[in-house]
């Protein structure tokens, strides 16, 4: 069978792709490139969620409406993130994470 | 033949959506990083494709390469100028972000590897994109409705935190 | 009983802070309700009749088998008699306070609720839920009210008894889960047969916290610390009472429903306990502080209840509760005595004291009186107290028995010797114009004197009483 | 509750009345000195009377009458309270009645005017209970309690004068060390419980007791006893309190140490003779001990200034003799006539000599008997002709008391195989006639004012206690006369009627002693005389007087000791043979230093200080882990995802 | 399905709706905002009750209606309905933003009503999405420092991660059951027992709630939340989100039953944790709210304990320990923002004097801190013995000892704070607390003391909720 054709293929680029964005969570000093690194991580899921729904769900609407609505969620996301962190540059005059170190403890 | 190219071209997109999404977390400039963004979610709209599911893909592709990439640009110039040298890396936090990574990957991996997947008992075929508009409307109205009012409040959540900064400023 | 607490405080909450006469009088009248319900239970239980007497028994919580369940028996009901004795005294006692007295009697009623409580409980969870409920006013009285190094003391007091409490509930749990019984009623629960592994836990957990308020060596430090920072009358509930509720409650939860588990540790129980009673008076010994010195005889005395526990026979038990009478008693005549020459003197240290019998003796004849009693002079209710758990622990421990007989000589010397520096002597002139104890000052300290002699002259009034509940908790052990 | 015997009724009464006293005075009348004396007083008289109506009414009668009534009933414990009323109890009830009569008497003359005259009346009536109960109760518990109440009485008594130090550090002592020594007989007490089963003296005392118990068992639990004994009858090595106790008012000393508090001691041994008898190897001990307390006070009394002193270490000595016949009569089978008919004439000629030094004391406000010597004792007419009966019946001259009772203990250890016993009663014997005699001859003929002696007696007494004690006395009295209710002086009478009654005794109760041992024991033993004994005996008092005429009385004695030959002897001796030394050492070094400062310094850094370790552990525990909580945002989220990584693969691996 | 059934979100809908339009509004009236708000928020709690015994299903089976839904709505709309109580003094927002705030505060409570109602996946993963983003919203919202952006960056993205976390899991229990509906997956469970991804998957999917209820390793947001947002919001967060969480973590967790152990195991761990690093942290805080924070960190994982037992009388108590939770906090949260007038940050040491200053408000703090603490007869100690009985009958023997010893460390720094505000003097003038708000501190002192002991119908209501869900 095809790589295409097999679900731990999608499954395993899923994963690739989560921890990917997760490294980039982790390692980026930029609050965007860690919210770039988010939208990877949500990505997955929906790949997650869209290769099961091709292989395995027992009606395939299902998997694709999830699918749509992770995007409107990640857009939800997205925006708000943004709005924060354009807030937070016009306080800190930075948007690197590591400059925001008020609150420990 | 068709299955060599559509193999191919498989194996094209994985690598779009892997290079992609790696230069997204790894480059050092962040417009590359938004590039390497749009470029992996294009491969994750192709592997949508293989997935039967050509509506998501463009709903994909539209969404994200045409609206969030464009929001996170917007970000970007408005916030940081792009000219100033980003400081160096920390690599000690650079191995201790791939270490986590790598854990959880190993751990996801393993999940993976070791459940056995198995189809449902009865499967439908019904790709169309009608039958997602009904499901849309009646399983998952809750949701559609709760969608709305998602972005309803992330939309004003942004104009209020991005217009308390502009009062205060 | 426990209501008048209860209505006591409610009424005080409705009252202002500057209405001290009145706020006295109803805190007193409450105290008094329950003194004398105290009596009546005491001598209205019928010892023929014998078993648990005036019972009131209410499903509480159903879904873990709660109810509210109370009653009296020839256990118990010394105790309360106790209790009743005490808290009508410390009101008393406290008559001169001045600063938030409306506070201070609320929290000391509440505190007294709570033991009654205790005591009257033969539901576990009612039983802890009261416990805790007497445990936790100690912190408020000890902070506001207290003295020397009060805020130390305070938080020690409580952690402790915390950390105490903290083995309890798991203790307390494990029975009522591995019962299969789903229910809370210590009667219930003791015809359970629990296997001896559980039983063994169960005890030690149930003993090593509630013998954190009855001061088992080593877990009684935070006692002389916690006796030397509180108001009086607080002294006088805590080592007059509260201690009480910790022997109390291994007799009536650990002993009763672990028999096995008893057994299994009685030795170690009866270890600690002689520890407990050698250590206390030499420690006590070396003390200064007059409060300090009272605090270690306190330890020392409830090692001797803890041992007489320990033997698990009826003269041990009998001794052991009679014991808890005598020394709730006698030291709340001896911090009431202190209390009076604190309030008076400032100072507690014994070298600064002397000849106060020539200036207060009628406040140092109480004093006298209670070391005296604390020594074991027979014709006070201790002695047969102390007799009778030493028979008793010679009879099963005769090593531990013989130690802890012969720390009486030094409890002697160690009573004798803070009287003599304190009473006796020249008098320090800087108190010699100090007044006397007046009448009605005196009157609480009379009761509780009435009390040690007459059961010291009349010990089988008392005995006759717990017997009737001992001797068939020792058939049931 | 069945019908009461009046006989119940009578004993009963005999010690409520003395409790109620002490109560009503404690509690109402302390303030009222007379008042108190009333009642006092009222109390004992009835006792007295009583004392003596069941002495009369049960006379010739030796079958032992018990009449008990519960009083405590637990499990194993049970404690009647009753009494036996057997002839030992009888006899000792009577005396006691009475000594404690005549003190009250002889105390309202030397305490007049005292602040706590109620006070002490109160505590008299307690000892008088305590005492009361202790000799007529049926079981070894009451007893007890009663024993323990006499040592509460005395330490209450000789503390009395509580702002002086001395006197509340004697009071102190007392209590502590016969405490000390109660707690052996407590230990004892409880073996007997547990291992026979009974504590009443008349089952004890049964033959059952030897069939039931061990032999190891029985010389424990005796020598237990024997422990109690020791510390109330001040047999070594706790006999150090006796002497010190003289800080009392000098009536208490004359009842605690003739009849009473000291006599209980002898009086237990006594009343469980047979229990002891079945012993040997306890009855071997008690010799021994005995022995060696009789040398040691005898040696210790020839040295000693103080007139109270002297008295004080001649009561050990003759309690110990006491004890010796007791000893050497349960050795050799024979009876307790002998240590028990000792008892009751010292009893009456050691109160005779108390009171006299009383006399003294009251009247020259000083216990150095020589200081009594140069004010002119001798013409206190009265005392001195009664002390002078005292000695010669202590030193066992014929024809008074102590003569016939020392004849007959000495007769009791001569029947002995070992002779170094009765060799050590001749010796206690001769030591007492000289050291008696030294007392009297030095009050008697007193040196010139120009003696050189004078300078050496001057100084303050050995040992501090003494000293200053009628100094304090007539400052009270100057009080007393200036203000309060005492108007004039102290009755004479009330001082010299009891010396006097006293004088008689002495003088006639030798002549009794048929009589008595007939009402003791039901038959009177026609004693063989032991003519050589005798001789020797008589012989070696006789000597000791004339040495003490020698070294004290003639015209021209130095004033000087036989053994200050002997210095370094002497120096022993007037340390009271380091006993004082060694217990303060052992209080000081052992109880304190070692235990208590150990106790006290474990229980600060070790026990209190875990406790706070482990409070303080918690804080810096917590305080490290907030360094978990970094404001990087990203360190955080990577410490998140590898516990949730870590979780995971546990999971998967798991399986 | 009737109108009754939706009743109660929808009539917040409607409450947002009319916010919304405040929020048009050119000039900024607060004083009315908040009338308008507050009057709404009390129709709501009246409009909950109402409907506290509807019953049904609703929207094609993604949405249930029954008794312990209804229950939770009721506690949320008395969770909004007393935050707003407190708000009628609201300096630590800008005036022009308070309707925004109350917007939000409404937003979140429909979000988590849904929530709360929710039996599909998806429907919980938005409606969680919907609650969470209105919070991340109100966190910066503070004016002032910095701290509150910061605080905001940080929930947002630990949020964040935490749901992409959860997303994830969520697919895998799709992707293993095939369905999304709670129900279809209970069923297709005990097929699942032999892979672990129905374990794996479970735990995964209840990131998203341990986030929410601040358990260990999620709670790194916390302290910085608290201290970070502004004191009305935080009081929000930590009293009615946390009661969403409980709700949402009891209808996953039963879906772990067939488990047993190997699932559990992992919820024994994390309870353990939380409470032990909580109580610890807490007691070095210097700042009250921070110290509330490791506080709530430390009573997750006590609710965690009647979670993690799975059977009826276990998820009761930890429902009714919810509650209590709510109701003591919020009265502690009360007092903090009495105190703190002027809306700043408030250190432990400074409630100094506050006996003097307001005895009312010193016993309530007394009270709710006395409850938290688990001391008798509070509402807390008799929900905290609750949860270790039916932690016990399951046989958790370790974890209640641990709790149990938890409950002392934990008195250590609430004593601290009831020392610093009896038994420290500071001249500090005194409160003025306004009629309304004197009933609202007695209100608050009379439930924690009479449901501490008289716990019976709250209990029987919670068990009765449990049954719906079980």
């Amino acid at each position: 069978m095809p790589a295409f054709n097999q679900l731990h293929t999608y499954l395993y680029l899923a994963v690739i792709l989560f921890c990917l964005g997760l490294y980039g969570v982790l390692s980026r000093r930029n609050l965007i490139a860690v919210l770039i690194s988010v939208e990877l991580m949500l990505n997955a899921a929906s790949l997650n969620f869209m290769a099961f729904n091709r292989f395995l769900a027992p009606h395939p609407a299902v998997g694709q409406i999830v699918a749509l609505f992770i995007m409107a969620v990640a857009a939800a996301e997205a925006a708000i993130a943004l709005s924060i962190i354009v807030a937070l540059y016009r306080k800190l005059k930075s948007i690197n994470i590591e400059q925001a170190n008020e609150l420990r403890g | 033949m068709s299955l060599l190219i559509a193999s191919l071209s498989f194996y094209l997109v994985v690598a779009a959506t892997v290079v992609g999404a790696v230069i997204a977390v790894a480059a050092r400039n962040i417009f590359h990083n938004v590039l390497g963004l749009a470029l992996s979610l294009i491969g994750v709209a192709g592997l949508f494709l293989y997935l039967n599911s050509p509506f998501v893909a463009l709903m994909q592709i539209l969404i994200y390469v045409g609206a969030i990439t464009i929001a996170i640009c917007f970000a970007i110039m408005l916030s940081q100028p792009l000219y100033l040298p980003a400081p160096p890396r920390n690599p000690l936090k650079i191995q201790g972000a791939a270490f986590g990574a790598g854990l959880v990957f190993i751990f996801l991996g393993l999940l993976t590897r070791q459940t056995l997947w198995t189809p449902a008992a009865e499967r439908v075929n019904d790709w169309s994109i009608t039958t997602i508009g009904h499901y849309l409307l009646n399983q998952y109205v809750v949701i559609f409705e709760l969608i709305s009012l998602l972005l309803l409040v992330a939309m004003l959540g942004a104009i209020v935190t991005a217009r308390g900064g502009r009062g205060s400023a | 009983m426990l209501l008048s607490p209860v209505v006591g405080i409610a009424i005080l909450l409705c009252l202002k802070e500057e209405q001290r006469f009145l706020i006295r009088a109803v805190a007193l009248v409450a105290a008094g309700i329950s003194f004398a319900l105290s009596i009546y239970t005491f001598a209205g239980y019928d010892k023929q009749l014998g078993g648990i007497q005036f019972v009131e028994k209410y499903p509480w919580v159903e879904a873990f088998g709660i109810s509210y369940f109370v009653g009296v028996e020839g256990m118990n009901a010394p105790l309360l008699l106790l209790t009743g004795i005490v808290i009508f005294t410390g009101v008393l006692t406290m008559w001169e306070l001045q600063t938030r007295v409306k506070e201070y009697f609320i929290f000391q009623l509440a505190l007294v609720t709570g033991v009654f409580g205790v005591f009257m409980s033969y539901d576990l969870f009612f039983f802890f839920l009261f416990y805790e409920i007497a445990v936790v006013p100690m912190y408020v009285l000890i902070l506001v009210w207290g003295s020397t190094r009060r805020i130390y003391a305070a938080m020690k007091l409580t952690l402790y008894l915390m950390a105490g409490s903290g083995l309890i509930i798991p203790g307390m749990l494990l029975l009522y889960s591995s019962s299969g019984l789903f229910t809370f009623d210590m009667l219930k629960l003791h015809g359970v047969p629990f296997s001896p592994w559980i039983q063994n836990i169960a005890f030690v957990l149930l003993f090593l916290g509630f013998g954190v308020l009855a001061a088992v060596w080593p877990f009684h430090t935070w006692s002389p610390v916690g006796h030397v920072a509180a108001p009086t009358a607080v002294s006088m509930l805590h080592a007059g009472v509260l201690m009480k509720l910790g022997s109390f409650a291994i007799l009536r939860v650990a002993m009763y429903l672990c028999p096995l588990g008893f057994q299994y540790w009685a030795q170690f129980m009866a270890l600690l306990a002689a520890i407990g009673i050698v250590y206390g008076v030499f420690v006590g010994l070396a003390q200064t502080d007059l409060k300090y010195v009272i605090g270690y005889s306190s330890v020392s005395h409830m090692g001797i209840v803890s041992l007489g526990l320990a033997t698990g026979t009826v003269d041990g038990l009998n001794g052991a509760v009679f014991q808890m009478f005598a020394h709730g008693v006698m030291t709340a005549l001896f911090f009431s005595a202190v209390g009076f020459i604190y309030d008076r003197t400032h100072t507690r240290e014994i070298h600064e004291l002397g000849g106060f019998s020539r200036i207060m003796p009628v406040a140092s004849a109480f004093f006298i009186t209670a070391a005296l009693c604390g020594a074991g002079v027979p014709g006070m209710a201790s002695f047969w107290a102390e007799l009778l758990v030493m028979v008793a622990a010679v009879k099963v421990f005769p090593l531990r028995g013989l130690l802890a007989i012969a720390a009486l000589v030094v409890g002697a010397l160690f009573a004798l010797r803070v009287v003599q520096t304190t009473f006796y002597n020249e008098p320090n002139p800087k108190f010699e114009h100090f007044e006397d104890v007046s009448p009605f000052l005196g009157l609480p300290r009379m009761i509780l004197i009435g009390f040690l002699v007459f059961f010291g002259i009349f010990p089988q009034y008392m005995l006759g009483l717990i017997k009737t509940s001992i001797v068939p908790f020792i058939q049931g052990l | 509750m069945p019908a009461l015997d009046p006989l119940f009724v009578l004993c009963a009464a005999c010690v409520i009345l003395p409790l109620l006293a002490f109560g009503g005075i404690m509690i109402f009348t302390w303030r009222r000195p007379f008042l108190s004396l009333g009642i006092s007083l009222a109390a004992s008289t009835a006792c007295l009377i009583i004392a003596w109506y069941i002495f009369w009414q049960r006379w010739g009668d030796p079958t032992p009458l018990v009449l008990n009534v519960d009083w405590l009933v637990s499990d194993l414990v049970r404690v009647p309270f009753g009494f036996l009323l057997d002839p030992v109890s009888q006899l000792m009830l009577v005396l006691v009645a009475t000594i404690s009569f005549l003190i009250q008497i002889y105390s309202i003359g030397y305490m007049w005017g005292d602040p706590g005259f109620g006070r002490y009346y109160a505590d008299l009536s307690l000892f008088a209970m305590a005492m009361l109960g202790l000799v007529i109760s049926s079981g070894l518990l009451q007893l007890f309690i009663c024993w323990e109440l006499v040592g509460l009485a005395s330490y209450l008594l000789i503390g009395f004068w509580y702002e002086k130090f001395s006197a509340s550090e004697a009071g102190k002592k007392a209590f502590v060390v016969t405490r000390f020594g109660d707690i052996f007989f407590f230990m004892g007490l409880a073996i007997l419980v547990i291992f026979y089963g009974s504590l009443d003296i008349a089952a004890i005392n049964a033959a059952a007791v030897a069939q039931k118990m061990e032999p190891w068992l029985l010389t424990t639990c005796a020598l237990l006893i024997f422990g109690g004994i020791c510390g109330k009858s001040a047999q070594f090595p706790i006999h150090v309190w006796l002497p010190d106790a003289m800080e009392g008012p000098t009536p208490v000393s004359a009842l605690l140490h003739s009849a009473t508090m000291v006599a209980a001691g002898v009086y237990l041994l006594t009343r469980l003779f047979p229990f002891f008898a079945a012993s040997p190897p306890a009855m071997t001990y008690i010799l021994a001990v005995a022995s060696l307390t009789y040398v040691l006070s005898s040696t210790v009394g020839m040295v000693a200034r103080d007139i109270k002193q002297v008295w004080a270490y001649s009561t050990i000595s003759q309690l110990a003799m006491m004890a010796m016949g007791l000893a050497a009569a349960g050795l050799a089978h024979g009876t307790l006539f002998a240590g028990y008919f000792h008892l009751t004439t010292h009893a009456g000629f050691k109160a005779l000599l108390f009171l006299c030094a009383g006399a003294f004391i009251h009247h020259y406000g000083t216990n150095s008997f020589f200081m009594m010597s140069k004010g002119g004792a001798r013409h206190l007419t009265i005392p001195m002709v009664t002390v002078t009966i005292g000695a010669l019946a202590l030193a066992g001259i014929f024809p008074f008391s102590g003569f016939f009772s020392k004849e007959l203990i000495l007769g009791n250890l001569w029947h002995l195989d070992n002779k170094l016993w009765v060799s050590i009663g001749l010796l206690g014997a001769f030591l007492t006639a000289y050291y008696t005699f030294r007392v009297i001859f030095v009050l008697l003929f007193p040196r010139p004012e120009d003696h050189p002696a004078w300078d050496k007696y001057h100084e303050p007494l050995a040992g501090g206690h003494g000293h200053g004690h009628g100094h304090e006395e007539e400052e009270a009295h100057g009080h007393g006369h200036g203000a309060g209710p005492f108007s004039g002086h102290a009755p004479e009478w009330a001082i010299n009627l009891p010396l006097i009654i006293l004088a008689g005794v002495t003088l006639v109760l030798g002549f009794l002693q048929g009589t008595l041992e007939r009402f003791l024991l039901g038959e009177s033993h026609p004693h063989e005389m032991n003519y050589l004994l005798l001789v020797l005996a008589v012989g070696l008092a006789l000597a000791g007087i004339g040495l003490a005429w020698w070294d004290w009385g003639r015209k021209g004695a130095s004033w000087e000791g036989f053994l200050s030959k002997v210095p370094a002897l002497e120096h022993f001796f007037i340390q009271k043979w380091y006993m004082d030394h060694f217990w303060r050492w052992f209080l000081n070094a052992v109880i304190y230093n070692l235990f208590s400062k150990t106790f006290t310094y474990n229980d600060r850094r070790v026990v209190d200080g875990g406790v706070d370790a482990v409070a303080l552990g918690c804080i810096g525990s917590g305080r490290f882990l907030s360094f978990l909580q970094t404001a990087l945002l990203q360190l955080n989220l990577l410490f998140m995802v590898l516990v949730l990584a870590g979780v995971g693969i546990y999971l998967l691996m798991g399986r | 399905m009737s109108v009754l059934q939706f009743g109660v979100e929808l009539y917040y809908l409607v409450m947002a709706l009319v916010l919304f339009f405040l929020t048009l509004r050119r000039e900024p009236q607060a004083a009315q905002d908040h009338r308008i708000a507050f009057t709404l928020s009390t129709v709501g709690v009246v409009v909950a009750l109402l409907c506290l015994t509807q019953q049904g299903e609703l929207f094609f089976r993604s949405y249930r209606v029954d008794l312990f839904s209804q229950i939770f709505k009721l506690a949320l709309a008395l969770g909004l309905f007393l935050v707003l109580a407190i708000s009628r003094n609201l300096p630590s927002i800008e005036e022009r933003n308070h309707a925004e705030f109350y917007l939000f505060l409404t937003t979140c409570t429909v979000g988590m009503m849904m929530l709360v109602s929710a039996v599909e996946l998806l429907t919980i993963y938005v409606a969680l999405e919907l609650s969470s983003y209105s919070l991340y919203i109100l966190v910066p919202l503070r004016r002032g420092d910095d701290i509150d952006v910061e605080a905001g960056v940080k929930y947002l993205f630990f949020g964040a991660v935490s749901s992409c976390f959860m997303l994830f899991g969520l697919s895998y229990i799709f992707g293993a059951t095939h369905s999304t509906y709670l129900s279809d997956i209970m069923a297709r469970m005990p097929e699942l027992v032999a892979s672990p991804i129905g374990v794996v998957g479970l735990i995964l999917a209840m990131a998203g709630f341990f986030f929410k209820l601040s358990i260990f390793p999620f709670h790194f947001w916390a302290p910085d939340v608290y201290q970070g947002g502004a004191h009305q919001v935080v009081t929000f967060i930590a009293t009615a989100s946390k009661a969403a969480a409980v709700a949402l973590l009891i209808r996953l967790a039963v879906l772990g039953a067939q488990y047993g152990y190997h699932f559990t195991q992992i919820l024994v761990f994390l309870s353990i944790i939380s409470m032990t690093l909580g109580n610890l942290v807490a007691i070095i805080q210097k700042d009250f709210k921070r110290m509330l924070a490791y506080s709530s960190i430390a009573h997750a994982g006590y609710v965690l304990i009647g979670i993690l037992t799975l059977q009826e009388t276990g998820l009761a108590s930890s429902i009714y320990y919810a509650l209590a939770y709510l109701v003591m906090n919020f009265t502690v949260f009360m007092v903090l923002t009495q105190v703190a007038q002027d809306g700043r940050d408030l250190k432990i040491a400074e409630l100094a004097g506050l006996y003097h200053r307001s005895p009312l408000l010193s016993m309530s703090l007394i009270l709710g801190i006395f409850a938290l603490a688990g001391v008798p007869p509070s509402i807390g100690f008799t929900g905290k013995l609750f949860l270790f009985t039916s932690a016990m009958n399951q046989g958790y023997f370790w974890l209640v000892l641990i709790g149990a010893v938890n409950g002392t460390l934990s008195l250590y720094f609430y004593l601290r704070v009831v020392y610093a505000a009896y038994f420290v003097d500071a001249k500090l003038p005194p409160i003025y607390l306004s009629p309304p708000m004197r009933a609202l501190n007695y209100a608050l002192c009379a439930t924690i003391l009479y449901f501490g002991v008289a716990p019976n119908s709250i209990m029987e209501l919670a068990r009765a909720a449990v049954r719906a869900v079980l």
